[in-house]
């Protein structure tokens, strides 16, 4: 008891053996103190009757907590498996209880047990590092071959001099007298401090995570199990360095023929038949094809030759305003002489291109060129139509106009 | 790792070090971030080309001058698998097993990547910017002599570039003489067809004409060039439905994949054919009555089925069997109807090997080419073919592998793979196959037609000389319809008349059986691997790897053994035994098969390489061979069998790396085997099923719970197990199509093969006439699959259109599925199986995985997926379309091969498809239906045909 | 003490049973004797001899591990079909031994069994060291441990979930609440134990480590209430837990299709086993204890008398399940099932099955005499005997079930490599050291616990009710 | 004699209370940082040519298949060759030093390398066509390319976020014809028009493992 003594905490009568304790406890008990507590090292049979304490509520609390690990485990397998992603498994029903047994005892006991042993160190009041009793050396006894009762000073009968009459006429040994110790209960700066400093480290990480999940990275993504992620096999369009050209793709082996996509019919695959351009389209025109062609014709074409085909297409403009002098405008598919030209000569132009347009052969199908070069015929039409192409249901409209 | 795993360049300590430091340097790369790939498009896309998606080239890969059509898909200009040609009238779309595999030899690391020449005892790397200049200076001294001391030792070849070359030599070089070696020629063929009718003549079995089919030593289905067609045919007359279903009676000395399909089968010593065969004639021709109930009833079948019987014979047989059984054809009026006669080539006025080697010999050969083949390996042993080398001042040696002919060869010339080749070749049926290339060459390397061009200075290249010889004045058009198909259409060989000449046969001396157990009176059949052929193949690991459809013994050969005779020559499986003839000797394996006659011992050819590569072994790098080399024992004068074997059992020991345990054969476990075989692999006579066509199917049990009902598509296969001929095909065609690794024998030894799709092979009764069961063996995809609820982390679980799938990425390996999957199809992968090809260095064998299906992990579970990727991309492109997929267009890869069309895959909620109707036959059943987990393969009951009088007495 | 000459005859009326604990032991001495083992400052020579060697086996087993992480888990014996080996083999073995602990105190705490005070401390510490080295062997036995936590149900970007239905799962729900709750029952009841020895700490260190962690104990009554009670519902629910873990762990291989698995009968028989192997490891393991620290008057022949009866009892049971699996097996008539019975018998693995049978059913026939069952280095003997037969039971059930299933063209054989040994060594070694650990640094046995059947814990006059 | 001073006592609480709270703290912050939101949304490598599509598909209005040709018949968009955009770069901007590796890749027939943006996991296989055809939109998952100077990776792409639509794929779904149209807005809820088409084209997305797993 070496620094200042606080205010007194209680008075302590020790005792020899379990008779001297249990009948010393009942006395106290009859004097009526309630705030006062027996000490042994082990538990005394029957000593709560003797000092006239209550039941604990403990078991409640393990029931509870049994009872919501139930639930909980039942609810979850349920809502996991049954629910959330319900995966077919072995031709069974997506929940069946039998199979969920198990886990939902498993989990009831755990609930259970946690709150056993929490509940009984909380219910105690434990831990509790710090105690005034432990300033009493031969408080040490107490769990070895030592029995204690202390009557605490907050109890509503104490009043030093009696109660400590009372105690000496129970043991044999002098009661003590046990004082709080001086020091302050509060924590000290340090302690406060650090923790303090701890919460706001802890705050640099989230900080770091926030930045990165708002801000671009050319960097690639941070990745660590990459089992099967990035595999050895050559997927489309991938490098091999092995080759000088560091593809994985090969090019083709002049002279060789494909199987299965074998076709010999020059109208459809030149739009020649022998030297002069065929003017039929050698595909039936459906409106399907129409369709084809238009949807086409936006994607390839209208880039230049515009949407109606007048030459007036964005990259046209934008070439124009950029004054590039290599560029050649596109010609207006309504030019007469466009017009003039056979069905096989447009396709023939699409597929090979013409003098400064570039070819999309290797960009599009047979039949989509096809597809195209009937709708440019269309689209020639539509821009140079007299009255008579107008079916006459439809003329009446035009006069409106 | 390098002691587990035994793969391409995972084994030299070396390699295996380039492996660590590769992986390292991987790991280090990329650190903990994502590995960003690289786009490199091309600077034009050819036309057609869709980045990501498969073409298909016809072409054509020729072995012992015949040519197998082929089918080759290509992915992104890489060709990835082999298949067979569709529109080809023999092959119809299969391919062997051997040509299949061809696709792994493209990028084997092996397959020589540049020239070599020896130089007083130490070899130089060359190019060919060195070779050509030097190369042409000498022939112009060549010529200059008439072509004098110049020798062209070649495999035989069916193509017309080549012949019109060899002719252009000729004029060239009158001097230069050509020679032939193929170590299993067709060399007793012809001589017997020369005995029978003084001219070379080729047979073209017409099995389809066939009520009676007789094989003696013939193995039709098997190693026979036209086997795929053969077993198609076979297979079509073996329907229940048909009339007069056909009865296959084999007689041979070792199982062979013709012997396990037959109805009577009588295993008899190699050399007893011959008098058996007098025998039948005899009584054919109305003779005593022979010994023998085998004979007597197979002689009278014969006669009652005149014109429709077949007597076939193996190229092992002499001539004079040959000659035999032409004639018995000939006067039971078959010929014509069941067999036809085609024009063989004739090798006259080609040089003989031995002759060559005796030339060698004598100094007086300065330059010698071989194109092909590897003689210093499998030319006849006497021969001494390297010590002969050594007496040739200049040889060079074209081939795939710096093998050991090229090792002794003062040059070894790259080949160029079929794949990268431009040629042409004849199949069995004489039709023109055309050969192009799918990839231009990823190394240097040259074909035989560019090394002959440049002999004899050939104007045209190669495309241009095959086009000429092939189609003279073809229009483009039409060329390109013949590059199409693959072949040219209608161009079989017109059937010829063949006047019998009248011939005797001396009768040999029978022997009696005690004492042909007797050592020294022992015969030795050598006859080529199933899967390495004559040892061409030894370094193709999935062939090495691929279970012998018989002994399912992998990664090497054995001396194969009667019960008896090993009993009676003290001789135990798995040990070695050391052959002798006269005075060569050879320590080999023993193993003990059923089915095997006894007296005779059979050892298989193609094993024991010495310079095959990392894979069939590589003495340089002290990589020990695969097996036991059999040429060390065969001489010219017995190519086929030796009569005068020894047998001296070691005692050593020698594990076999077979597939299937053969613990089975201790007593309680095979009793059990025979219990249950009835019910896992059914067979059945035929008088029974014409009796009562049901078989009894497992009633459904009740199910505790309420299944739930299907509904859309059910996708499900039925394996017709009276198809199956165990060939092996879609075992390789599930290997390429699935990226389904090597794991190498010591692995195997440890049952830990990955194959995805395996045979099962069980033989029943007596055991020198066995009933041999072939059973294909997929996962089921069961409808409450076993492996899926035991799944913790639900890896595998069922689809809506019943597949049981797989999910190799959300695997964690607790290997409990497979515990629980009854029929072990799952495979798990216990150490990383391709480490060795994901190291730096490796780019070139990656080309051959296939994209679209993930390459797995270590430490994950696989298994048959249906071919999923083909499921998924027949789906989405009929979707694309506004369709559903039709039935037959999604095919699984081992269906699409199968040449017996065993395997049928699809949707059984559609009661038209093909699979549907094959589930509904009276003859189909489920593996193990008892256990209520309802298999989605439904297997249809084997139906044999067996001789009435012989049934009960083979008990 | 005259008064404990009377009292002892009196304590055990009626049975006349030898006494709980011998010789004149009041409370101080229990205290001395138990305490003094952790206070004295050096250990026997033995002691150290023994945690070297355990200690460089753990080390070995650190080895293996990495080894196997590294390369794979081929470098196992694992093949197919026996995709499963001495992994799970050792796994159910490990979790077999982990019963006895919490069996003990919490079964016959229940029971009231008094005789176990003495020895349920050291069998709860059993009990947690051998849950360690069994929830080794599922974690990296699996192919790619780094994805082994997707067996948690963690929410993640794949929206994934195990699959609850698997009994694997169930398993490692079973074994890591058991672990938790062992942990939990152990360490309340060693509270009061560390605050004694706190309290007769001599330097500062040891005051304030174990005053640490004895939470400020200070026997008060009103603790020692609730204590009790935690203490009883903590065994009331650790009772079933023991239980139920090994039958879930019989799940793994009842549940599934095996056939040799298939069987309604092995919650019970497992459970039956695991109590027989786990007493026989407390037996093993504190014969040896009680000489090297001297606690034989505390630790009397009478408790390992008892455990040794519990051990015959259960032997027998288990004796009684081999029996009925074959009955049943030939009786159901599944072809399947009667072929795995006699291979397991007659067929390669024989020689294993019988030793398991030789262990498990003769051996402990002996301990119906008296003699043996008293005798220590017999009943050692006997003991060793009972855990090699256990684990050679484990490994008949999984190895020669899985090694011929359905399909004779899948039929295999296991072989262990020497990785799968070495590894196992390591778990021994790992246990070993935990426990020479646990005996250096605290109360071996329950020391509050043995004072409360010590006759001074006892009122002497009647007067304690009215 | 006490070991310990006696604020431990007061600790107690307080450190009860920090322990959980620190324990939620570093889930959510996992939840959070480990999220593919964070981790992989927003990648954006440079691109050896700065290409914008702000520029090509933005104000020249150039529809996606004028470049990525195979996207409506292949599982890949491919990334266009060397001549697609020598197409225009012939004749348009000849001598910028930008454009110098496609220039040089046309002059020598080298690839230009492109780093890859989109990248999934190569055991996911996912196929363009049957997105596209089926009325996906290409901004769905790639956000407003035509808006991007250089293009960055928008969407987590993670397999609960694929899931998502999967099983929901109403609000995602356009008619097929606008699927390239980067600012195409459904006149009535989404939620609306998708359902129409889904029933239209029996449209039911599968969540099956191998759907993507193969």
């Amino acid at each position: 008891m070496s620094e200042a003594q606080g205010a007194l905490h209680s008075l302590v009568a020790e005792f020899d053996d379990v008779d001297g304790v249990s009948a010393a406890a009942r006395a106290v008990r009859d004097a009526g103190y309630k705030a006062f507590d027996v000490y042994s090292p082990f538990p005394i049979h029957g000593i709560e009757r003797s000092m006239g304490l209550r039941a604990t509520r403990l078991p409640w609390l393990v029931l509870a907590c049994g009872l919501t690990g139930t639930v909980l485990a039942l609810f979850f397998q349920w809502w996991t498996n049954g629910h959330d992603y319900a995966f077919k498994i072995s031709g069974k029903p997506l929940f069946g209880v039998p199979a969920n047994i198990p886990i939902t005892f498993e989990f009831t006991v755990l609930l259970a047990a946690f709150g056993a042993f929490f509940g009984m160190f909380v219910l105690n009041r434990l831990p509790e590092h710090h105690n005034p009793l432990f300033e009493n050396e031969r408080f040490r006894r107490a769990t070895d071959d030592g029995f204690f009762l202390a009557i605490e000073a907050r109890d509503a009968q104490f009043h030093e001099r009696a109660t400590r009459e009372l105690l000496q006429s129970l043991t044999k040994h002098t009661v003590v007298a046990c004082h709080e110790s001086g020091e302050s209960r509060a924590l000290p700066v340090w302690v406060r401090a650090s923790m303090a400093g701890a919460g706001a480290l802890a705050l640099v990480p989230l900080a770091a995570i926030v930045a990165a999940r708002y801000r671009d990275s050319t960097q690639a993504p941070f990745h660590l199990i990459k089992d099967m992620d990035s595999q050895t096999r050559y997927r489309a369009q991938a490098a091999n360095p092995f080759f000088a050209d560091g593809r994985a793709q090969r090019p083709d082996v002049a002279g060789t023929v494909e199987f299965d996509r074998f076709r010999t019919d020059p109208a459809l695959l030149t739009g020649r038949a022998g030297e002069a351009f065929v003017d039929q389209i050698p595909l039936s025109v459906t409106a399907e094809l129409m369709q084809r062609g238009r949807t086409r014709f936006a994607v390839y074409c209208t880039p230049c030759h515009g949407g109606a085909g007048y030459g007036d297409g964005l990259v046209a403009q934008r070439a124009a305003t950029l004054q590039e002098q290599a560029f050649v405008p596109p010609a207006s598919l309504h030019d007469p002489l466009v017009r003039a030209r056979p069905a096989g000569q447009i396709f023939d132009t699409i597929r090979n291109g013409v003098r400064s347009m570039p070819a999309y052969g290797r960009q599009m199908s047979i039949e989509d060129s096809w597809a195209i070069v009937a709708f440019v015929r269309a689209l020639q039409r539509s821009q140079n139509a007299s009255v008579e192409d107008v079916p006459d249901a439809e003329r009446g409209r035009l006069g409106t106009r | 790792m390098s002691s587990l795993i035994r793969e391409p360049s995972d084994v030299s300590r070396r390699r295996f070090l380039q492996v660590m430091g590769a992986s390292m340097a991987l790991a280090s790369a990329s650190g903990c971030h994502w590995e960003t790939e690289e786009i490199l498009p091309f600077q034009r896309r050819p036309e057609g080309r869709v980045p990501g998606t498969t073409r298909r080239f016809a072409t054509s890969i020729e072995c012992s001058g015949v040519a197998a059509s082929l089918l080759v898909t290509s992915y992104d200009g890489r060709p990835i698998k082999i298949e067979g040609n569709p529109l080809h009238p023999l092959d119809r779309g299969a391919a062997s097993a051997r040509s299949q595999a061809a696709i792994l030899d493209l990028y084997d690391p092996d397959h020589s990547r540049g020239l070599v020449q020896a130089f007083e005892g130490a070899s130089y790397p060359r190019s060919w910017k060195e070779f050509d200049p030097w190369f042409a200076g000498h022939m112009a001294q060549v010529r200059a002599r008439k072509g004098a001391g110049l020798r062209i030792l070649s495999e035989p070849s069916s193509s017309l570039a080549l012949a019109s070359l060899r002719t252009r030599l000729a004029e060239l070089h009158p001097q230069a003489r050509w020679v032939e070696w193929e170590p299993c020629a067709r060399t007793n063929k012809i001589a017997g067809s020369k005995l029978a009718f003084g001219r070379a003549l080729r047979v073209q079995p017409r099995i389809e004409q066939v009520n009676t089919l007789v094989c003696l030593d013939a193995d039709l289905f098997g190693l026979h060039p036209a086997a795929l067609a053969n077993a198609r045919a076979f297979a079509a007359r073996r329907r229940p439905e048909e009339a007069q279903p056909l009865r296959l009676w084999v007689v041979e000395s070792s199982l062979s994949l013709t012997g396990a399909a037959a109805d009577q089968r009588l295993a008899l010593r190699d050399e007893q054919i011959l008098p058996f065969l007098l025998a039948l004639e005899a009584r054919l021709a109305g003779g005593k009555a022979a010994d023998g109930l085998f004979l007597e009833s197979l002689a009278d079948e014969l006669l009652a089925q005149r014109g429709a019987a077949l007597i076939a014979v193996g190229p092992r047989q002499p001539a004079a069997v040959h000659a035999l059984a032409h004639r018995i054809n000939a006067n039971l009026g078959n010929t014509g109807k069941t067999l036809l006669y085609s024009e063989e080539s004739d090798p006259a006025g080609v040089m003989e090997l031995g002759e060559l080697a005796r030339e060698m010999e004598a100094g007086a050969v300065e330059t010698l080419v071989v194109l092909g083949g590897n003689p210093v390996y499998d030319a006849p042993c006497e021969l001494e073919f390297r010590r002969a080398l050594r007496h040739v001042p200049l040889a060079l040696h074209l081939s795939h592998y710096r093998d050991e002919t090229s090792r002794a060869c003062t040059w070894h010339l790259p080949r160029a793979h079929a794949l990268e080749s431009w040629g042409d070749c004849a199949s069995w049926d004489g039709t023109r196959c055309l050969q192009q290339p799918l990839i231009d060459p990823i190394f240097p390397r040259r074909t035989p037609l560019e090394l002959l061009g440049a002999i004899c200075e050939a104007k045209l290249g190669a495309p241009e000389l095959v086009r000429a010889c092939v189609a003279p004045g073809a229009s483009d058009e039409q060329w390109k319809k013949i590059l199409h198909d693959g072949f040219v259409e209608g161009s079989a060989a017109r059937p010829v008349e063949a006047a019998l000449a009248s011939f005797s046969v001396p009768a040999p001396a029978p022997r009696a059986l005690a004492k042909e157990l007797r050592n020294g009176e022992l015969e030795l059949v050598f006859a080529p691997d199933r899967n390495l052929y004559d040892g061409r193949s030894a370094n193709n690991s999935w062939l090495q790897e691929t279970p012998d459809a018989i002994t399912k013994m992998t990664w090497g050969n054995a001396a194969i053994f009667a019960a008896e005779t090993a009993a009676a020559l003290g001789v135990e499986d798995s040990t070695l035994v050391k052959l002798k003839l006269g005075t060569r000797e050879l320590e080999v394996a023993a193993t003990v098969l059923p089915g095997q006659a006894t007296g005779s011992i059979t050892l298989h050819l193609g094993h024991g390489r010495s310079a095959a590569g990392l894979v069939g072994g590589l003495e340089q790098e002290n990589i020990e061979t695969v097996g036991f080399d059999a040429y060390r024992l065969r001489s010219s004068d017995a190519l086929d069998r030796a009569g005068s074997l020894e047998v001296m059992p070691t005692g050593k020991s020698w594990q076999l790396a077979r597939t299937t345990d053969p613990a089975v054969t201790d007593s309680i476990g095979r009793k059990q085997m025979e219990g249950l075989v009835e019910e896992l692999a059914r067979v059945r006579t035929l008088a029974d099923f014409r009796k009562e066509p049901g078989s009894e199917r497992e009633s459904e049990h009740e199910s505790l719970w309420n299944k739930p009902v299907a509904e859309g598509v059910r996708w499900g296969m039925a394996i017709d197990l009276n198809s199956c001929i165990g060939c092996n095909a879609c075992a390789l065609a599930c290997q390429a199509e699935n990226n389904v690794p090597v794991v190498g024998r010591e692995q195997v030894i440890r049952g830990r093969e990955m194959s995805w799709i395996r045979i099962d092979r069980y033989f029943t009764g007596p055991e020198r006439s066995p009933r041999v069961r072939f059973q294909p063996l997929t996962c089921q995809h069961c409808e409450s699959a076993p492996c899926e609820e035991v799944c913790p982390v639900a890896a595998t679980m069922h689809s809506a259109e019943g597949l049981n799938d797989m999910v190799y990425n959300r695997c964690i390996g607790t290997r409990y599925c497979a515990n629980n999957c009854p029929f072990k199809v799952r495979r798990f992968n216990y150490f990383n199986y391709h480490k060795a090809i994901e190291a730096e260095g490796a780019e070139v064998q990656r080309m051959l995985y296939n994209p679209e299906v993930t390459i797995r992990h270590r430490g994950v579970m696989e298994k048959c997926t249906f071919c999923v990727q083909r499921i998924q991309a027949a789906k989405i492109h009929a979707k694309n379309e506004g369709r559903a997929p039709a039935d037959g267009e999604i095919v699984t890869a081992c269906q699409q091969t199968c040449p017996t069309q065993a395997i049928v895959f699809g949707d059984l909620a559609d009661p038209k498809s093909r699979v549907a109707r094959l589930h509904a036959e009276s003859r189909g059943y489920a593996m193990l239906a008892e256990l209520n987990i309802g298999p989605r393969t439904t297997y249809l009951e084997k139906l044999v045909n067996p001789h009435p009088a012989l049934e009960e007495h083979d008990g | 003490m005259t008064a404990s000459a009377t009292t002892k005859v009196r304590l055990d009326e009626p049975y006349h049973r030898p006494l709980l604990i011998e010789g004149a032991e009041d409370l101080a001495s229990v205290t001395n004797r138990v305490c003094g083992v952790v206070e004295r400052p050096k250990p026997p020579r033995a002691w150290y001899i023994a945690i070297t060697i355990s200690g460089s086996m753990t080390l070995m087993l650190g080895a293996m591990v990495v080894y196997l992480i590294s390369t794979g888990v081929g470098v196992w014996g694992n093949n197919a079909p026996a995709f499963w080996g001495w992994d799970i083999v050792n796994f159910v073995f490990w979790v077999g031994i982990a019963h006895a602990g919490t069996l003990i105190s919490a079964i016959l705490f229940l029971l009231r069994q008094k005789w176990r005070t003495s020895i349920n401390r050291a069998a709860e510490a059993m009990t947690l060291f051998a849950v360690c080295c069994a929830g080794m062997y599922p974690a990296v036995h699996v192919g790619r441990i780094w994805v082994a936590y997707w067996l948690f149900p963690v929410p993640n970007q794949m929206q994934m979930w195990p699959n609850f239905r698997s009994p694997l799962l169930w398993d490692v729900f079973a074994v890591s609440t058991y672990a938790t709750v062992s942990a939990l029952f152990w360490f309340m009841g060693l509270v009061p134990d560390l605050a004694t020895l706190r309290d007769r700490a001599t330097t500062k260190l040891k005051r304030v480590l174990y005053g640490f962690f004895a939470l400020g104990w200070r026997g008060s009554a009103r603790h020692w209430q609730r204590f009790e009670r935690a203490y009883l519902l903590l065994a009331a629910l650790a009772t079933p837990l023991v239980l139920s873990v090994h039958s879930v762990v019989s799940f793994d291989f009842a549940v599934s299709q095996v056939s040799g698995w298939h069987t309604t009968i092995f919650p019970p028989y497992f459970v039956a086993g695991a109590i027989f192997s786990g007493f026989a490891m407390v037996v093993t393991v504190m014969v040896p204890a009680r000489e090297l620290f001297g606690l034989k008057e505390l630790v009397t022949l009478r408790h390992l008398e008892n455990m040794n009866k519990v051990i015959l009892a259960t032997g027998s049971m288990v004796g009684l399940a081999y029996a009925t699996e074959f009955f049943i097996a030939w009786y159901g008539g599944n072809p399947y099932e009667r072929f795995t019975f006699v291979n397991r018998a007659f067929g390669p693995y024989a020689w294993a099955y019988w030793i398991m049978i030789f262990c498990n059913v003769v051996v402990p026939q002996f301990f119906w005499s008296k003699r043996i069952r008293t005798n220590l280095w017999l009943m050692v003997v006997v003991a060793i005997l009972v855990n090699v037969g256990m684990w050679f039971e484990r490994f008949v059930i999984i190895v020669t079930s899985l090694a011929r299933t359905y399909l004779p063209s899948s039929w295999g054989y296991f072989k262990p490599t020497w990785v799968d040994v070495c590894t196992f060594a390591g778990t021994i070694g790992l246990f070993f050291t935990l426990f020479l650990l646990f005996c250096r640094f605290l109360p071996m046995v329950a020391i509050a616990e043995v004072k409360t059947v010590l006759p001074a814990a006892h009122a002497h006059k009647e007067n304690g009710h009215e | 004699m006490n070991v310990f001073p006696r604020w431990m006592n007061a600790l107690r609480v307080l450190a009860g209370a920090s322990v959980l709270a620190a324990g939620v703290y570093v889930v959510a912050l996992f939840a959070y940082g480990g999220s593919p939101k964070t981790i992989n949304a927003g990648f954006s490598p440079e691109q050896p040519v700065p290409f914008s599509h702000a520029l090509h598909a933005g104000e020249l209005g150039l529809d996606c298949r004028y470049c990525h040709t195979t996207v409506e018949i292949a599982a890949r968009a491919a990334i266009p060759p060397t001549e697609t955009c020598m197409n225009c770069h012939l004749r348009i901007r000849t001598q910028s030093e930008l454009l110098k590796p496609v220039f040089d890749s046309w002059a020598s027939g080298e690839p230009v390398h492109w780093k890859r943006v989109h990248d999934l996991p190569d055991y996911v296989y996912f196929d363009h066509s049957a997105h596209v055809t089926r009325g996906v939109g290409c901004v769905t998952c790639h956000g407003r390319i035509d808006t991007m100077e250089r293009v960055r990776q928008e969407q987590p792409l993670s397999m609960g976020w694929c899931l998502d639509c999967h099983r929901n794929p109403a609000p995602n779904l356009r008619p097929p014809e606008f699927a390239t149209a980067m600012d195409w807005q459904p006149e009535r809820p989404a939620a609306e028009v998708g359902a129409e088409i889904m029933q239209q084209r029996h449209l039911k997305p599968s969540t099956d493992c191998s759907t993507c797993h193969r």
